[in-house]
Order: C-alpha cells, then sequence, then structure tokens
C-alpha cells in the first residue's frame, strides 16, 4: 500500500502548489505534478504482479498480461494534459507581455 | 550554434524522421503509435530549427500550412471513423478491413490507418505549437 | 555470462561518472567526468544486450542505439559546455589555463 | 433514430475542420459552414427529441456486444433527459451563431471562431450523450478547451486573465475527476456508467464510495460553479465575447457541470441521503450568495455571471430535494415533481439567461461600455433589445406568465410538500432580491435620463442580432407551456423516469 | 517491483517539493521535467511501455515549451516572504492536503493491494482482442479499436488546443 | 546522386531496425525513405564517391579501433581521478589547430575529441578548436596539440579527405 | 542471474537519485542542465537493463525515443544558456 500513499503524497504536493504559490509558471508545474501523480495512480492499479506487457508476441505468449484498458485511459489523458499544458504556455507569454510580470499578486484579476 | 552542433543535428535529423515513421508504422506492433511516432517526427524539425534557426526551412510562418496538414489529417480519420457507417457492419469506428494475422505489418484491419492520420495530425500539431510560441511571439513584440 | 559482466562493467562506470557528479569543484569538470563516463558506461550496457541476444533484431537496435547514443551525448555536452561559458559560470579556482577568454571577446 | 447519434459528434466535428481547410481558400467559409452545422444539429435534436417517447437508446461505438453481460466497448446513450438538453445545446447554439454573424465580425481571424465555436458544440453533445465515464472526460476536455480558447478571443487584458484563471481551475476540476474515474476503475473494473452501478454493489465500501461521490461532486461542481467553486465564473463569463458568454452561461455549465452531476448521481451511484443533504446544502448556499454577489455590480455581464450561479442553485437545490426524499424513500411523486421543476428550470434558465447575455452584448455593441452608470434611455433607441431584455428580466425573476414563474413555482412547490419551509422560504426571497436587481438594471439601462450627446451614434443592432434575441423571447414565452401537464407528460416525465427509476437505465443498457 | 517504484516516488516527491519552491524558474521546470521522466522509469518498471514512450515524448514537449516560455519572460522570481494571505493559504492548503490523505488512507484500506488487482472487463481485452482487432500491442488495440471514439476525442482535443494557442498568440484581437 | 545514396542508407537503416525481410515491409520502408529522402536529401554529402571507396573503409574502421582504445585508456583516468580522495586535477581550456579543412571532418574530429574522457571541445572557431581539459599535462601549444589530436586527425584525414 | 541483473537496475534507479541531489543542490542552472542530461542517459541504461530482464526486445525502441528526445531537449536548454532566442 505504500506506493498508493506515496501517490497521494505526490498529488497534495501539487495541490499545495497550486494553492500558496504565487507566480503563473509555478502554478502550471504544480498542476503538472497533480496530473503525474493521477497517471501513475491509474497505471498502478492496472499493474498485476507478475504479469508482462501487453504487447502479445504470437510465437510464445505469455500467461499473464497487465491490464491495457488503465494504460489507454493515461495515454488519453497524458495527449490532454499536453494541450492543457501549451494552452496555458501561451496565455502566460500574452499575459507577460502586457503587465511584464508573472507574479499573481500584481495581477489584478488574478489577486487573491 | 556552432558549426559541429550543426553538421550532427543534419546527420541525425533524417535518423529521427524515419526512426518516426517507424513507430509510427509498428504502432500495432511495438510500444508507440500516432501521438509518439508524431511528436518524434515533431521532434527532427525542431532539431533543425534549434540548430539552424527557423529561416533554414522556411518554417516561418503559419502559412506554411501546418495548420492545413493537421485538419486535413484528422478529417481523414474521422473520415476513417465514419467509412465504417458505409462499408462493412454499416457502425461508427468499425473495423472494417480484415484482421490478418497477429504480429505481421500488414494485419489489425484500420488501426495502421489510423496511426499513420493520427500521426501526421500530431506531427504538424506539435510543430504549429512550438512554431506558435517561439515565433509568433516575434510578430506580437513588432 | 559474458554480457553480465559487460552490463556490470557498464554500471560501474556510471557510478564512476555519478560520483564525478558529485565530487567535482566546477560545472566543466563534472560535464568532463559525467558525460563521458555515463555515454560509455550505457554504451557498454546497450554492447552487453548486443551480447544477450546476438545477432536478432533486439541486438541489432541496440547496435544502432550505440552510435546514436555516442553522437547525441557528445553534441549535447559540447553544447552546454558552450552555453555555460557564454551564460557567464566562472571556472573553478584550480583551473590553470583559459585560452578561450579572448577568443570570446 | 439510432443510426443518427453518431451525427451529433460527426457534424460539428467534421464543419470544425472543414471551416479551417475551407478557410484557406475563402475568407467567409467559417460563417457558412458553420451556420449549416448548427441548423442541421438543431433540426436533428429538435428530431430526436419529437420520437425518442420514453425509450432509452444505446449505441455500440465500434459493435462491441457485451461479453457476459459487461459492456466492453463505448456506449452513447439516448434518453429523454439527453434529448432535452441536446435540443438546449443546439438551439441556443444555432441562435448564439447568427448573433455571432455580425458580432463576431468586429474581430480578425473570424475562421478560427467558428471552428472553435463547433468543437465546443461537439464536446458538449458528447459529454451528454455518452454513457462511459471516461468518455465524458475526454470530451469535456474537447469543450473546455474550445471554451478557454474562445473566452480570450479577444485577446484584450481582462480576457486574458479570466482564462488563465478558468484553465487553471478547469484544469484542476479535470484532475479530480479523472482521480476520482481512477478509484472508481479500482473498485469496478469498468468504466460503464449502467455497468458500474452494477459492478460496485448494493453495498459497497461507504468510505470508499463516499471520496469517489465527493471528488467527483468537486470536480464536476467546478465545471458547474457551484458556489466554493465558482471563483472562476464572473471573470469568463464576463469578458468573454457576447455570444461565447451566452454559450457557457446559457449551456456551458449546464451540459458539462449539472447534467453529469445529475446523471452520475441517479443513474451511477445509490443515492445517499448524506450526499443528498450535502448538495441540497450547496444549492441553497449559490442561490443566496450568488444574489448577494450580483445585486452590488454595476458590471451589466457580471451582474448576469452572478445570478447564473444563483440560478443554478435553484436547479440544484430542487434536484438535492428531490435526492432527499428518495434516499428516504418517502413521497415519490413529490420527489419527481421537484426533479421535474428542476429540469424545468435549467431549460427556462438556457433560454433566458442566454437572451440577456445577448441583450448585453448588443448594449456593448452599440454604446460601447458595460457599465450600467454609463447608459440610460436606450428603451426608445433600441427597442427590439428593450422589449426582449425586458421579456428576460421579467422571466429570471419569476413574474407570470413567462417561463421562470412556473419553474420556480414548482421547485417551491415541491419544497413546501416535502416539508422544507426553510429552503421555501429562501428561495422565495431570493426571487424577490433577483427582480429587484433586475428592476435596477432595466431602469439604469433602458429607462434613466438619456445619456447627453450620444442619441445618434446609438441605433438598434442589426438584423441577425435582432432575429436571434427574438426568437429567444418567443421561447422565453413558449417554454411556459411546459407547466401544462399534458404537454409535461411528453417530455418532462419522462426524462424524469430514468432518472428516478433506478432499475429503468441500468437494465435497459445492459440488455437485462 | 514495490520496492523500485517506491523509491523512485521518494524521488519524485522530493523533486516535486524542489519545484515548487525553487527560487528560480528554470530550475523550477528542469525539475519538474525530472519529475516526468521519473514517471516514465514508473511506466517502465510497471510494464506500461506504451506509456513509457508518450510520456517521455509528451515531458521533452512540455520541457521544449516551458524553455520557451521562461525565455521569453522573466527567470527570476523575486523572493518575498508570503504575506497575511499567503500564511492563510499556506495553512489551508497543508490542512487540506492532511484531511485528503487521511481521508484517501481510509478509503483505499479496503481495495485490491498493490499488483493484484482482478480482471474484470480486461481479461476479454487481454483473452480474445488480439484475435478479434488483429494488434499485437493490445494498448493499441484498445485505444484505436474497442476505445477508437476515445482516441478520435484525444486528437480532437490536440486540434483544438492549436487552435486556441493560434488564436490566442494572434497580433491583434479587434479589427 | 546524392538524393540515391540517402534512398539506399535510408532503406537500409529501415530493413536494420525492423530486421525482417518481408514484402510489406520493404515496401513500407521504401516508401518511409522515400519521403525522408524528399525532405531531408538536400541537406547531406557533398560527394558521394568518397562512399564507395573500399580504402576509406579500411582507414575508417582503424580509426573506429584507436578511438575505442583511447575512449577505454582514458575513461579510467578519469575514474582514477575522480575516484582519488585528493582528486588530481588540473583543469583549463586550451586552443589546438587543426589541419582538416572540410567541415565534416572538424566535426568528427571535434566530437572525437569531446567522447575522449579527459578532453571536452568548447567551441570551434576557423581551424581553432577550444579544448576544456580536465590535466593539463602540458603547457607547450605543440605537444598538447599531439597529446589531444594525433592519432585522430592523422585517420579522420585519410578516410574522409 | 536476474537477481544480479536486479540489483544492477537498483544501482541504476540508485545512480538517478543522485542526479536528483545534483538538481536540488546545485549552485548554477547549468550544473542543473547537466544532471538532467545525465539522467537521460543514466535511463537508456536502465531501458537496456529491463529489456535483458524481461527478455522483451521492444522496450530497446523505447531507449532509441529516449536517446532522441533528451538530445532534443539538452539542446534547447544548451541554447537557452547561449543567450539567443530559440528559433535564432
Amino acid at each position: 500500500m505504500t506506493v498508493y500513499i506515496l501517490c497521494f503524497i505526490l498529488f497534495l504536493v501539487g495541490l499545495y502548489g497550486a494553492i500558496t504559490r504565487r507566480n503563473l509558471v509555478k502554478i502550471v508545474i504544480s498542476l503538472s505534478v497533480m496530473e503525474f501523480s493521477v497517471f501513475l495512480f491509474l497505471a498502478l492499479i492496472g499493474y498485476v504482479e507478475g504479469g508482462s506487457a501487453p504487447i502479445i508476441d504470437p510465437a510464445k505468449p505469455d500467461a499473464l498480461y497487465v491490464d491495457p484498458l488503465p494504460q489507454a485511459m493515461v495515454l488519453t489523458a497524458i495527449v490532454i494534459g499536453l494541450a492543457t499544458t501549451a494552452m496555458l504556455m501561451s496565455v502566460i507569454i500574452r499575459i507577460y507581455r502586457k503587465y511584464k510580470t508573472l507574479d499573481i499578486r500584481e495581477i489584478k484579476n488574478l489577486r487573491g | 550554434m556552432t558549426l559541429i552542433v550543426k553538421k550532427t543535428t543534419q546527420l541525425l535529423a533524417g535518423i529521427v524522421f524515419l526512426y518516426g515513421i517507424y513507430v509510427i508504422l509498428h504502432g500495432h506492433l511495438t510500444p508507440g503509435g500516432g501521438f509518439a511516432g508524431g511528436v518524434i517526427i515533431a521532434g527532427s524539425f525542431i532539431l533543425l530549427i534549434l540548430a539552424f534557426g527557423s529561416e533554414f526551412m522556411n518554417l516561418t510562418r503559419e502559412e506554411t500550412g501546418t495548420t492545413l496538414t493537421e485538419n486535413l489529417a484528422i478529417l481523414a480519420v474521422l473520415l476513417i471513423a465514419l467509412a465504417g457507417m458505409i462499408v462493412g457492419a454499416r457502425i461508427f469506428f468499425d473495423n472494417w478491413l480484415p484482421a490478418g494475422k497477429v504480429g505481421e505489418l500488414v494485419s489489425a484491419g484500420v488501426i495502421p490507418l489510423y496511426n499513420i492520420f493520427v500521426g501526421i495530425e500530431v506531427a504538424a500539431s506539435i510543430l504549429t505549437i512550438f512554431l506558435a510560441l517561439v515565433i509568433f511571439k516575434e510578430e506580437i513584440t513588432k | 555470462m559474458a554480457a553480465l559482466i559487460v552490463i556490470s562493467i557498464g554500471v560501474l562506470f556510471n557510478l564512476f561518472g555519478c560520483i564525478g557528479l558529485l565530487r567535482l569543484p566546477d560545472v566543466y569538470n563534472r560535464l568532463q567526468a559525467a558525460t563521458k563516463c555515463v555515454t560509455l558506461g550505457c554504451c557498454s550496457i546497450l554492447l552487453g544486450v548486443l551480447i544477450h541476444f546476438g545477432i536478432t533484431d533486439a541486438g541489432i537496435k541496440a547496435l544502432i542505439a550505440i552510435p546514436l547514443l555516442f553522437f547525441s551525448a557528445t553534441v549535447a555536452a559540447h553544447a552546454l559546455v558552450r552555453g555555460t561559458y557564454h551564460f557567464g559560470v566562472k571556472m573553478s579556482d584550480k583551473s590553470v589555463k583559459d585560452d578561450y577568454k579572448e577568443a570570446v571577446k | 433514430m439510432n443510426p443518427l447519434i453518431p451525427l451529433f459528434i460527426a457534424v460539428p466535428l467534421a464543419g470544425a475542420f472543414l471551416t479551417i481547410i475551407l478557410g484557406r481558400f475563402l475568407r467567409d467559409a467559417g460563417r457558412y459552414t458553420g451556420l449549416l452545422v448548427l441548423l442541421c444539429l438543431a433540426a436533428v435534436s429538435i428530431f430526436a427529441a419529437a420520437t425518442i417517447n420514453g425509450e432509452v437508446l444505446a449505441y455500440k461505438v465500434g459493435g462491441w456486444e457485451p461479453v457476459n453481460g459487461i459492456p466492453i466497448g463505448i456506449y452513447m446513450v439516448m434518453d429523454n433527459f439527453t434529448a432535452l438538453v441536446l435540443c438546449i445545446i443546439n438551439i441556443v447554439g444555432f441562435l448564439a451563431l447568427i448573433y455571432s454573424v455580425t458580432y463576431i465580425s468586429q474581430y480578425t481571424s473570424e475562421n478560427y471562431f467558428y471552428s472553435l465555436f463547433c468543437l465546443m458544440v461537439a464536446g458538449m453533445n458528447g459529454v451528454v450523450l455518452s454513457g462511459d465515464l471516461f468518455n465524458i472526460f475526454v470530451f469535456l476536455e474537447i469543450a473546455s478547451i474550445a471554451s478557454y480558447a474562445l473566452v480570450a478571443f479577444g485577446v484584450e487584458r481582462e480576457q486574458l486573465e479570466a482564462t488563465f484563471k478558468y484553465q487553471v481551475l478547469g484544469g484542476l476540476a479535470s484532475l479530480l475527476i479523472l482521480f476520482g474515474i481512477g478509484l472508481i476503475y479500482w473498485k469496478a473494473k469498468t468504466l460503464n456508467i449502467a455497468d458500474i452501478k452494477i459492478a460496485m454493489g448494493s453495498n459497497p465500501d461507504k468510505i470508499h464510495y463516499t471520496v469517489i461521490q465527493l471528488l467527483l461532486l468537486s470536480g464536476f461542481g467546478l465545471k458547474a460553479a457551484v458556489i466554493p467553486f465558482h471563483a472562476w465564473l464572473p471573470d469568463a463569463h464576463s469578458s468573454a465575447p457576447s455570444p461565447i458568454s451566452a454559450m457557457l452561461s446559457g449551456v456551458l455549465i449546464k451540459a458539462a457541470g449539472i447534467y453529469v452531476l445529475i446523471r452520475i448521481f441517479f443513474n451511477m451511484f445509490i443515492i445517499s441521503s448524506e450526499i443528498a443533504v450535502l448538495i441540497t446544502t450547496l444549492g441553497a448556499l449559490s442561490m443566496v450568495i450568488g444574489v448577494f454577489l450580483a445585486i452590488g455590480q454595476w458590471d451589466i455581464k457580471r451582474l448576469l455571471a452572478y445570478h447564473s450561479i444563483s440560478q443554478m442553485g435553484y436547479v440544484i437545490l430542487s434536484v438535492g430535494i428531490g435526492m432527499i426524499l428518495l434516499a428516504r424513500g418517502t413521497k415519490p411523486e413529490v420527489a419527481t415533481l421537484a426533479i421535474s421543476g428542476g429540469i424545468f428550470h435549467l431549460i427556462n434558465h438556457a433560454a433566458f439567461k442566454s437572451l440577456l447575455f445577448l441583450n448585453a452584448g448588443a448594449i456593448e455593441y452599440r454604446t460601447g461600455t458595460r457599465n450600467l452608470k454609463e447608459m440610460g434611455g436606450l428603451s426608445g433607441l433600441m427597442p427590439a433589445t428593450s422589449s426582449t431584455s425586458f421579456i428576460a428580466s421579467m422571466s429570471i425573476s419569476g413574474i407570470p406568465p413567462f417561463n421562470g414563474f412556473f419553474s420556480k413555482l414548482i421547485i417551491i412547490i415541491a419544497a413546501i410538500l416535502g416539508k422544507f419551509y426553510l429552503l421555501a422560504l429562501i428561495a422565495v426571497i431570493v426571487s424577490i432580491i433577483t427582480l429587484a436587481s433586475f428592476l435596477k438594471f432595466q431602469r439604469y439601462a433602458f429607462y434613466n435620463k438619456a445619456v447627453v450627446g450620444r442619441e445618434q451614434e446609438i441605433r438598434e443592432v442589426p438584423f441577425p442580432m435582432v432575429f436571434s434575441m427574438v426568437i429567444l423571447g418567443l421561447l422565453c414565452v413558449l417554454l411556459s407551456l411546459l407547466a401544462i401537464p399534458q404537454i409535461r407528460d411528453m417530455f418532462l416525465t419522462p426524462a424524469i423516469k430514468v432518472l428516478t427509476d433506478p432499475q429503468l437505465y441500468t437494465s435497459t443498457i445492459l440488455g437485462m | 517491483m514495490e520496492a523500485a517504484v517506491s523509491l523512485i516516488l521518494v524521488f519524485m516527491i522530493l523533486g516535486a517539493v524542489f519545484a515548487i519552491h525553487a527560487r528560480d524558474l528554470l530550475s523550477a521546470v528542469i525539475s519538474c521535467g525530472i519529475v516526468g521522466y521519473g514517471l516514465v522509469i514508473c511506466f517502465l518498471l510497471l510494464k506500461a511501455p506504451d506509456l513509457a514512450i508518450v510520456q517521455i515524448v509528451v515531458e521533452t514537449i512540455s520541457l521544449v515549451l516551458m524553455v520557451a516560455v521562461v525565455l521569453d519572460s522573466t527567470r527570476q522570481e523575486p523572493f518575498t516572504l508570503p504575506d497575511k494571505q499567503g500564511y492563510v493559504n499556506i495553512a489551508t492548503a497543508v490542512l487540506t492536503a492532511g484531511v485528503i490523505l487521511y481521508f484517501l488512507n481510509l478509503a483505499t484500506g479496503s481495495m485490491d493491494a498493490f499488483g493484484e488487482g482482478s480482471l474484470r472487463m480486461a481479461e476479454h481485452y487481454i483473452n480474445g482482442a488480439a484475435a478479434k482487432t488483429g494488434s499485437a500491442n493490445l494498448v493499441t488495440g484498445v485505444v484505436f479499436d474497442f476505445r477508437g471514439y476515445d482516441t478520435l476525442g484525444e486528437a480532437t482535443v490536440l486540434v483544438t488546443a492549436v487552435l486556441g494557442v493560434i488564436t490566442i498568440l494572434r497580433i491583434r484581437g479587434k479589427k | 546522386m546524392k538524393y540515391v545514396a540517402f534512398f539506399i542508407l535510408g532503406l537500409a537503416f529501415w530493413l536494420l531496425i525492423t530486421f525482417r525481410i518481408t514484402v510489406p515491409n520493404v515496401i513500407a520502408g521504401s516508401a518511409a525513405s522515400l519521403i525522408c529522402t524528399l525532405i531531408f536529401a538536400r541537406y547531406y554529402f557533398s560527394s558521394v564517391g568518397k562512399l564507395v571507396d573500399p580504402r576509406r573503409w579500411f582507414w575508417f574502421l582503424v580509426y573506429l579501433f584507436v578511438f575505442i582504445w583511447s575512449c577505454i585508456k582514458a575513461n579510467f583516468d578519469v575514474a582514477y581521478r575522480v575516484l582519488h580522495p585528493k582528486m588530481p586535477i588540473k583543469p583549463g581550456i586550451v586552443k589546438i589547430k587543426t589541419v582538416l579543412k572540410s567541415e565534416f571532418a572538424k566535426m568528427l574530429l571535434a566530437n572525437s575529441i569531446t567522447m575522449t574522457p579527459g578532453t571536452l571541445t568548447v567551441d570551434i572557431i576557423g581551424d581553432d578548436l577550444y579544448i576544456h581539459w580536465i590535466y593539463i599535462r602540458s603547457q607547450d601549444p605543440e605537444v598538447y596539440t599531439k597529446m589531444i589530436t594525433g592519432a585522430f586527425e592523422r585517420y579522420i584525414k585519410k578516410f574522409v579527405e | 542471474m536476474n537477481t544480479w541483473l536486479e540489483i544492477l537496475l537498483y544501482i541504476q534507479i540508485a545512480l538517478s537519485g543522485l542526479c536528483l541531489f545534483r538538481i536540488i543542490k546545485g549552485p548554477t542552472i547549468p550544473d542543473r542542465m547537466v544532471a538532467i542530461d545525465i539522467f537521460g542517459i543514466l535511463v537508456v541504461g536502465i531501458c537496456a537493463i529491463i529489456s535483458v530482464q524481461t527478455g522483451k526486445t521492444f522496450i530497446l525502441d523505447i531507449g532509441i525515443a529516449w536517446i532522441i528526445l533528451s538530445f532534443i531537449g539538452t539542446l534547447t536548454l544548451a541554447k537557452y544558456l547561449s543567450g539567443k532566442k530559440l528559433n535564432q
């Protein structure tokens, strides 16, 4: 069970960062960390002790494979994470152009 | 970047591109597939841009057609999915080509086709995002 | 068995490289020790893979990976060290000679 | 009906991609493809709502039949509730797009707007139609990312800030949802909504179940802007271009937030009274806090945005009352009444809130300001805007004979019948405060002394904008017909039946 | 396998804490990158090669994008002691995290232990799938055949993001 | 001409990495390397003729052998310096002059120098290579130039130029 | 054989932990970049060891992909150091 607990701790580290940090890029990094922990959690769920990677060799099939469905889910979710990151990055560039700062406290509507 | 980087990048870019195609085409046999291969293909262009600057491949503007390529490819994916409603069992996302023998290069019905088009789409998308973040912002300042 | 020995040697080289990464005094020396040792170590591991699998698809892949790793690691190290110099990181006090200073000016 | 279901996804997606492709050769391509796509969708969704007739249709994507009763592919599910929400999405979307034809021409790169609009509609259709939890997540992301981009379409300061806030909170919501999905998969080993209900069993591990419910509640609550999670809504809704505000406020928070909440809490989880009480409390809080935040606002669109929170509170409150009653097992007919009131209000809110945002957009289009203090006397200058806005204001404040009155009436009656007197009282008070707030809006915008010297510049907005506002105004009046029992039995009651009957949805989909 | 994954997870947590607290933005970006790379090793150990390769490419691309942004803006994050609001935030965050961890710990106590998951729906994916879809890579089979609809959504998300990025980085909004 | 050479090399790479010769595989490989050729071939090779000269291949093999040997030797040297408790290092940047003319040869030389542990190419300006050396054994330019480039330069000259 | 390989695997993972240490401590930015570069190379070794351990050949594909992509990442970082825009 330690693995799961550590995974949750990683999630909470990200959450802590997202709440307390005051820098736009730092917030994005915190979100990525949370993303990582969720991906890892899904991959952990699918793991089967002694199973092999879900790629069948028709010549010598293995007895036990790990669950491919969580992997498919994570695959989709990773791409979505990249899309979100790219969007956030472009917004940050624009905001920096307008305000010359990345500090959230100096940007009017984002304060608080 | 120095001469060393430029020369090596030239050598490597072709290999990277070929490797991306390998990953895409073998998506149903080995790990990878459309997404990973697409990003690797985009990586070969990114490598060249990093080493030589964006004027090198005339990839200076959005008008290079990356968005057009991307949209054509994703439209092709959608059309393959819709083709299942016309040929075969008349179902959305039907695998309407014969499955073939497991482990061969030509097998798995339409999956390689999806892989190829998703790969093109992803390559164009990543390249567009990179160009947008790296080059278009120059235009904002002007 | 031979494969195992070669792989172990590779891991040993990696170990040296990482110790170098920790112990050496400045960035340039760290780059020196670490990149070289680790790259050679990994090449050695890949060679072990080649020996283990023989001339099969896996062995050939390992064989292809070796020159790729060599070229990319080398050029990465070169680009990093040049960037570091231009970034303005000072060399450690132990250094005895700096010919590049005039060239940059 | 069955083979038409994929069209709800395929048509807008194809439209979005074609817009960009054709846009390279024709300048105005987006306008025509967009209108065509949305017209087609609106027609199909009306057809679907008219013909579905209380059935639950499951479309197996890829043709994968269940094995041993366990679904292995993705299911698209269409029932009466879905059809109603689809109608809202596509009709409001169509009208908003007609409105944008002139409104958006003040911006550059119109084609991107139409493409993103189609993608947003596709995403919402996908969320509503899906019967698979992870699929809901994917399409939720399409709709959200398209809306992030659309909020920032004008690329000005406040829009960028609003979109950043919206994106961070939206990303947080997605992660919470994904985490919840993971916890569900851990236990249930399936993703189909109907199958999860079976797999989790009738007597699941209590804490685990509650944690999942809380995670999904906070995730979708963030998307729906229920009160502790509402921080993004006022900024995003007020700074977006007006047709997008109308879509966000009128449709997106319903399709992506409330609809999914209702769907999963009724059809996926076994209703427990603790969660039901929590949901009711959140609804009541949203109602009260939203309206109190709204009353001090002088920016029209901000005012409307806060009212969105408040009105969504009504929906959540009534659904929560229904859930409490269902969980207790007493008075099922009152529970049905409460839920039907909630869904009726959902539909009504889509009509009048989009109309109000379109009005605000029209005012901004002509006067160039959103501040109530700087305008006045517009009723003579912009008669169509003024009259439709009057209808919408009365409707949102619950004045008969407009639609808002009937839905609020049903909700209050249900609350009284269910012996929630305090909640009924709160609902009445909030309604009165809403009326006060909108009287202020009407007075300052339309009937006050005119701003001197600008009468010549200000005239009625162009025809497409007037057209969609008038149609929405007519809808506001016509929707009150849904309160007549016969018509209600035709549309609303079958929709409620899917939710309140725990067996219907599950057994139809799994084919048992 | 659990010990190795736990070890890497500890490293990842350390890296994440550093990434969040680093004074310098580029350091934060780099250590976020290393957390992502650590995730790749976890995927490799957990027998998920597909995820590993996709995570590598995505991590590298996000690293490049983040570096592009940091290069364009500023690297320094001026250090200030948190004000009153800051302390309130930190307290809230720690408290929330603690409560969530406690409940998650309770909630997951009765679940399947690591590596002992049963296969319910997935059994079919493993046993019958290769013959039906013809794909040796089961994940690709699931991604493109059983759940191909999801993948269309995924590709669409990427297109949407590209359109969004181009939209946001336009030179002028209004004519 | 260089297009053809590039195509053949690409196909060879493809066949190596897939390592099976079946009809679909060869067709796929040809298509892939054709696309690759059309995009990248213009940046490669100035003269293809050198590729088919067996003498050059021989010298290349000799060079490879020398390179690997010096690599391993120097690696132990670095390991010794790292592990030694006192860390006997005397780092510095030295300038050496190369006689090689073509860019490809310079690149190879710089890479060989970088890959030999103990030395690291910092920059290349014209004919001058700037080298970071972990232990400067000599202060005399002629001596250290010979020490660093000696063997490599000779063989590279033989098989490239 | 398998036990020994597993020990080697743990050593490699521990070595990547040393890289993390350098990233956290590293006084200058280039230190951290060097560490992430080394980390990338180390993982290629991890891929190779896992492929021998499990007998699955496709893990090497991931190794090659890693070589390529870590090269791109390091070049980007190096370009940052030299103070130019990424497209110059």
